[in-house]
């Protein structure tokens, strides 16, 4: 207990000497205007689709595909052996899901012409209109079924992560159509709220660059009903639930960090100033909220572990998500830095509170991505990107309330939402696995298979 | 001395442990294998393939003690592996002739 | 039995919804005129390389390049814990040599100056005169070394498709000297015949934009002649041959899926329309196909399985290939759906023929290869590439009997050289490890290695 | 013993008839001006971004990016179960360590305005000036923290690679602190000499694309001060000291691979002519290299193994890396073959000499960095890169003195400086684990978590 | 009743399972071993290492069965793990002194 | 016959079994089992959770030798499975009753 508060005091202060320092170093950086306004060719004419910028465009998609597969192996590796391939399907299925649902449904709901700034209309369904000439409202140099593709991947990925709270117990059956529903339900809505064009929140002024209303808060608060919902694994507390094969972890962990540049990066929507300046802040606060997670578990614990390491990493990458268009290098260390010593502090806190939040999603996305979502409003600077905004440090001390509406409203919404749709499939086709089929594990009760037969 | 040799249901490892511990039984060794009995098996798919697995994960727990305590310990292993649904195991008891202590070179009931 | 009719009859069903909607919903789709044609600028003068469309090429060949390995870890899985470096090894070796096969013979006998529609001349061993300036005849806008090196990892993953059907028995040294003759007798003609400038099917018209007919069919029916001629691994209907590892599997099937995106969205051999274009029916078919081999298993057999998903997503991405670049989203999206039925089928109906395609590439790369290449004959528009064609449903009935035919050439052709090659080698050099050898496993008896020492 | 001598008198054959050829082949090859020239548009002003050359770099820093976690599994798969975190550990906290270091001062120190030709200054500091517009003096065409993150990941893998001297028995936090301290005291100078502006090696006319002094030589030669310092592990040539997961080893062997592609080919530091080429010969080494191990080992042993087969890629990624950018495809394909084989003999040859390097760093990247950094002056060409030089081959014997002289430069500074700080810790804070720790293994012991738990 | 311990090959196991339930055993349990023996083990190479392993898999099944039956089942079992190569194991008789089943306190052979 | 179960150290196993080969012995049966006993395990570390572990990794040697050799054999494993430090193992003796050699058919101590 006292190393901790030792280990707080000390970082505290880490981030007071590092908030004047970023104030002043991250100001003077010589920049073009790079971003939006760069996207937008000064000549008129048609908008022109861009080899480079879709080339990256392109990149990205496929590395913010390969999260999925990662998260798969992430979370696969933390479970127990015979929930192994259970777990992996929870991510694995969202693949075959979300992809339909996306094309058929999802996407012009999130993206399409706006309906009272609350969700988009039925014109692109099927994405019909759809096509390879580029959409200016979203992105102006890259075929518009590009921009579709990419946001596609998030929409994949989110309610992948909150598989997270429920493994090793769900029916695969009700989490399909908890998953297909919540897609529906929660995603859709919310992303066009922040993205979409005439989404209320967008229009509020709120910053998510790459996700952290849209991706971790949505999924991690879910997940904290998932959790309460279903309530504990068997043998929580009792058994050792210990991770089966931390190598898994390390690979899914690894390709998450990897795809993330994709995910980023790629959310300037173009090669260039902004997608570089995305890149580095993005590697700069993983690295360092690994380090910083390393670092405050060996002060706290005695012993650095390679599983705190990768979630510090993972920490990271949700908390520079918001900012990650808006924010500067040193700024992005900052937040690293607290986003490693928050999500574990909020991981060691989750035994006080006694739901059972198997992988850490709310200690990892929720809380990281609430983290992410508010240092944007102290950090966001509109020299890195003058369609972004600027943040309290930066002279703008509103964005930080706007942040904080957006973060409440995120969460209330998810929640809700999430736990009433949960409640209503438990009370119709049951959330949970049989105690029988638990015990056996998923593998075999759900899937009739095994990972591995060695 | 007396080998009790027991196969129990794998989760019931922790319990049956505890007991031993409480009854003041110092060691034991413990090891995984399979099971086939009354209990039945499970069927796994790959691709077009369907198998039969009839083998059941188990533990095999080996304590030695001393005749004296052997009957307890027989009781206590049954007590606590026992869930009462099919396939909770079996307990075998034998007869140990010499027992030695590696560290110590001690042989008897005093090297368990 | 009953449930499986069932579920064709409803997927019948499906597919002539989709159908129509698919015609209808594509079309209006609002198309600059990508592919080769935006390829050639229009200004005159020697063709200049754009840093895009390498950009994009040379991304798509790393993509590409990792499929082998993924491909390695995805069969890796699938046998049993002895066999799992051999298998490995059979991917990993193509890597060595078809890339010396291909710089210093296999490019020029594919796509250098043809000879009677045939086969490419010897002008370009040991890439004599394949410099860095664009062959307009291939690429345009990229060096013409950055088109070589992206059709060398199509020749490279080829051959090592076809090693799944000899898992687990066959001789290191023979499996070696077979791939090698293979690139040249099968692979370097049929690519030439397909992509090669003056190639009879790509004069007839045949389209197969990534390779269904030079990579998929030819090495689904090559894997065929091969679990003939070397008969049923020991043990083969008696003992649990069952996946050792199907976390390997998954990886392995994951990094496929990512490495497609290369394979068949670099086809276009360009960034921009048609490149995205490619990517997202990829993306859409592979999804769906994961979806429908999954719920097709669900109804028959009652539980859905991870290996079930990936093989759902391999099989689609296999019969999305040879039409990647012709056909619009909803189409794709049929396309996935039936390749994932479809090939189900196909891998369970094997235990009827008898023989032992280890790793069911007859099942997926055959079939699924097949069905894509005539599918692409009834969905391929020139809305989407003006340099391709229309199909049935665009109006070309006659381009379903090009596509028909050109699957005949490509079986029959495979199937006799392979048949005969291996027939001779059987004969010479001998298959097959010996029986111990066989029950030792390939790791220790061909590689005097082990897997795993836990 | 005779095999070896029989095996190596046929490589030499192979070198001659292969140099002959090389020197006749590569020369016609047609080529544009590429590279560095290339990358200076003709037209003055202001250096503008390149949307593609920035995708290729970003992709490439992704890709490079990925290596370190490839390391970690391909180191991880090498040991005993129970130090298969700590190993994995080895790698990846350098992402946290180097990230934090390089942005503080490690970019200044290497690639900051110069001092005496020896070491940057402090002007760049926290990123200070390092903005979003290029420095043509690195990249012409590109963001400058698109640079800056490029040779992030260059410095961060670099220190990682030495930790396969001292797998399975090293200190973590000696670990850490020796890491720390190596990338001021080594590799930040070292890469100020060879890549900086104003570097005494640069100017002096050095060539190394992408590292094999910088790398390759740096690690592995101080990888033989860490063997030589530390001692050999227990049970060192008594136990069964062999790889318990060669399947991790594998999948880390192929993300290296893949990720060496943006090693390499991203040092073009720009999308087009020179990336291609450099790609290529990249591709064509290391599938040489692959084969010629493999080869090699099963003439002299009797069995090609899978492990042999990774080790010679990874031998022929090393060898061709500093001479990536400079020379043709068949002059890498001689590289390559020479890299197998020499390799395979360097590392064969460790019991002789009785230090315990464990995984071979000394055997792969210090001869192999040094074979390739050699080759390079015997075959680079300007009619590759015209900013480069030529080599031997190509009329200029004196590169041959010049890369020598910079090997031994690169040797002697590694050595010693890491030498001297491996004594100081040792004798300061004691770089071992204790006796018991290390038969425990690293994972408990340092870590306290275990890899699997099956 | 006898406990009766066969060390075999790994590949015979389906045999000689079916062949004891055809004798009317009802229960068994077997794990993996490592087998030192006449049998030659392997080389394996790992890059410059050079190692021999003596030990060869092998699986140990254990049987308790009443006193009546021991006899035929350790010829069931020699039959069918048969192979006529070095290795094929062996099979070690032994007492037992009592048994139990824990679902049923059951004692005897009525508990097997 | 004699059957002796030694439980050791993992890595003590390379020099038990070349010590019982040199008395003359010709084959062994390894198991890998978990120990519980007076050595302490270890406690594991993951996230927010912490988990002791009782149980540490030994290796369960089982030889069988004629009785007159036992004595020999259970002499040559304590001293060479022996390293003074808690946990080193235990030796047990018991009676085997029948050998039968699956290839050859062979009982009794021919049989070993
Ligand atoms: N005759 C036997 N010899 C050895 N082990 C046995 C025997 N019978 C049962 N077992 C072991 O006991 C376990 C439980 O037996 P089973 O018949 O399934 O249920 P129950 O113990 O309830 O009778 C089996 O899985 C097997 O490991
Ligand atoms: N004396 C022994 N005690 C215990 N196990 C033995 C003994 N001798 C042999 N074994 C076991 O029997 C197996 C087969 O023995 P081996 O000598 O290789 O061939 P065979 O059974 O044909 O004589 C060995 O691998 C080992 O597991
Ligand atoms: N009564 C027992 N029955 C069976 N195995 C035992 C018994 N006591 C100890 N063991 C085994 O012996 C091992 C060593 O025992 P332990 O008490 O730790 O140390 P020591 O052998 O030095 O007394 C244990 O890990 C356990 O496997």
């Amino acid at each position: 207990m006292k190393r901790l508060v030792f280990a707080c005091g000390f970082l505290v202060l880490v981030l007071i000497l590092c908030t004047a320092f970023a104030g002043a170093a991250d100001a003077p950086t010589p920049l073009a205007q790079p971003g939006v306004a760069a996207a937008v060719p000064a000549e008129s004419g048609p908008p022109k689709i861009d080899t480079g910028d879709t080339a990256w465009v392109l990149a990205s998609t496929a590395l913010v595909m390969l999260m999925t597969p990662g998260l798969a192996l992430f979370y696969g590796g933390m479970v127990r052996r015979k929930n192994v391939l259970g777990t992996i399907m929870h991510s694995f299925v969202a693949l075959g899901i979300i992809t339909v649902q996306w094309v058929l449904f999802g996407y012009s709901l999130a993206f399409g012409p706006d309906v009272g700034h609350f969700i988009g209309n039925l014109d692109w369904i099927g994405l019909r209109g759809v096509g390879l000439d580029p959409n200016p409202d979203y992105a102006a140099t890259i075929p518009h079924q590009a921009y579709m593709i990419f946001q596609m991947m998030f929409a994949i990925i989110t309610p992948a992560l909150i598989s997270g709270a429920i493994a090793e117990r769900i029916k695969f059956s009700a989490y399909v159509v908890f998953m297909t529903l919540w897609a529906f339900l929660v995603y859709d809505p919310l992303a066009h709220w922040v993205w979409g064009t005439g989404g209320w929140l967008k229009e509020l002024g709120a910053l998510d660059f790459a996700g952290g209303l849209v991706v971790h808060i949505s999924s991690g608060v879910s997940a904290l009903a998932c959790a309460l919902v279903l309530g504990r694994r068997k043998g929580y507390g009792v058994d050792l639930l210990a991770p089966h094969n931390l190598t898994l972890t390390v690979i899914g962990g690894c390709l998450l960090w990897f795809g993330w540049f994709g995910f980023n990066s790629g959310s300037a929507v173009a090669s260039g100033a902004l997608a570089t300046s995305a890149f580095i802040v993005t590697h700069i606060a993983t690295g360092t909220a690994a380090l910083s997670w390393m670092l405050t578990e060996w002060i706290h614990r005695g012993k650095p572990t390679a599983l705190g390491a990768v979630s510090g990493a993972v920490a990271g990458l949700v908390a520079i998500t918001p900012g990650s268009g808006f924010v500067g290098p040193l700024s992005s260390m900052i937040i690293g830095l607290l986003a490693g010593v928050v999500c574990y502090g909020a991981v060691n806190l989750k035994p006080r509170f006694g739901y059972d939040d198997s992988l850490d999603v709310v200690g990892v996305h929720a809380v990281g991505g609430t983290l992410g979502a508010l240092l944007t409003g102290f950090f966001a600077t509109k020299l890195i990107n003058s369609a972004g905004g600027d943040g309290l440090f930066f002279g703008n001390p509103s964005q930080v309330g706007i942040q904080a509406l957006s973060i409440v409203v995120a969460w209330v919404y998810s929640f809700v939402i999430s736990w009433i749709l949960l409640k209503i499939l438990d009370k119709t086709m049951g959330l949970r696995t049989s105690e029988e089929d638990e015990s056996l594990g998923l593998d075999l009760s759900q899937h009739g298979e095994v990972g591995y037969t060695f | 001395m007396v080998k009790i040799e027991a196969i129990i249901k794998p989760f019931r490892l922790t319990e049956v442990q505890e007991a031993l511990v409480h009854i003041g039984v110092q060691g034991m060794t413990v090891s995984e294998v399979k099971g086939f009995g009354r209990q039945k098996g499970h069927v796994e798919f790959y691709r077009g393939a369907e198998y039969r697995v009839d083998f059941v994960p188990k533990l095999l727990l080996m304590v030695v003690v001393p005749e004296s305590l052997a009957e307890q310990v027989v009781d206590t292993i049954q007590k606590a592996a026992y869930t009462g649904k099919i396939g909770d195991g079996k307990i075998f008891a034998s007869r140990i002739s010499d027992v030695m202590r590696i560290r110590t070179r001690e042989t008897g009931p005093e090297a368990l």
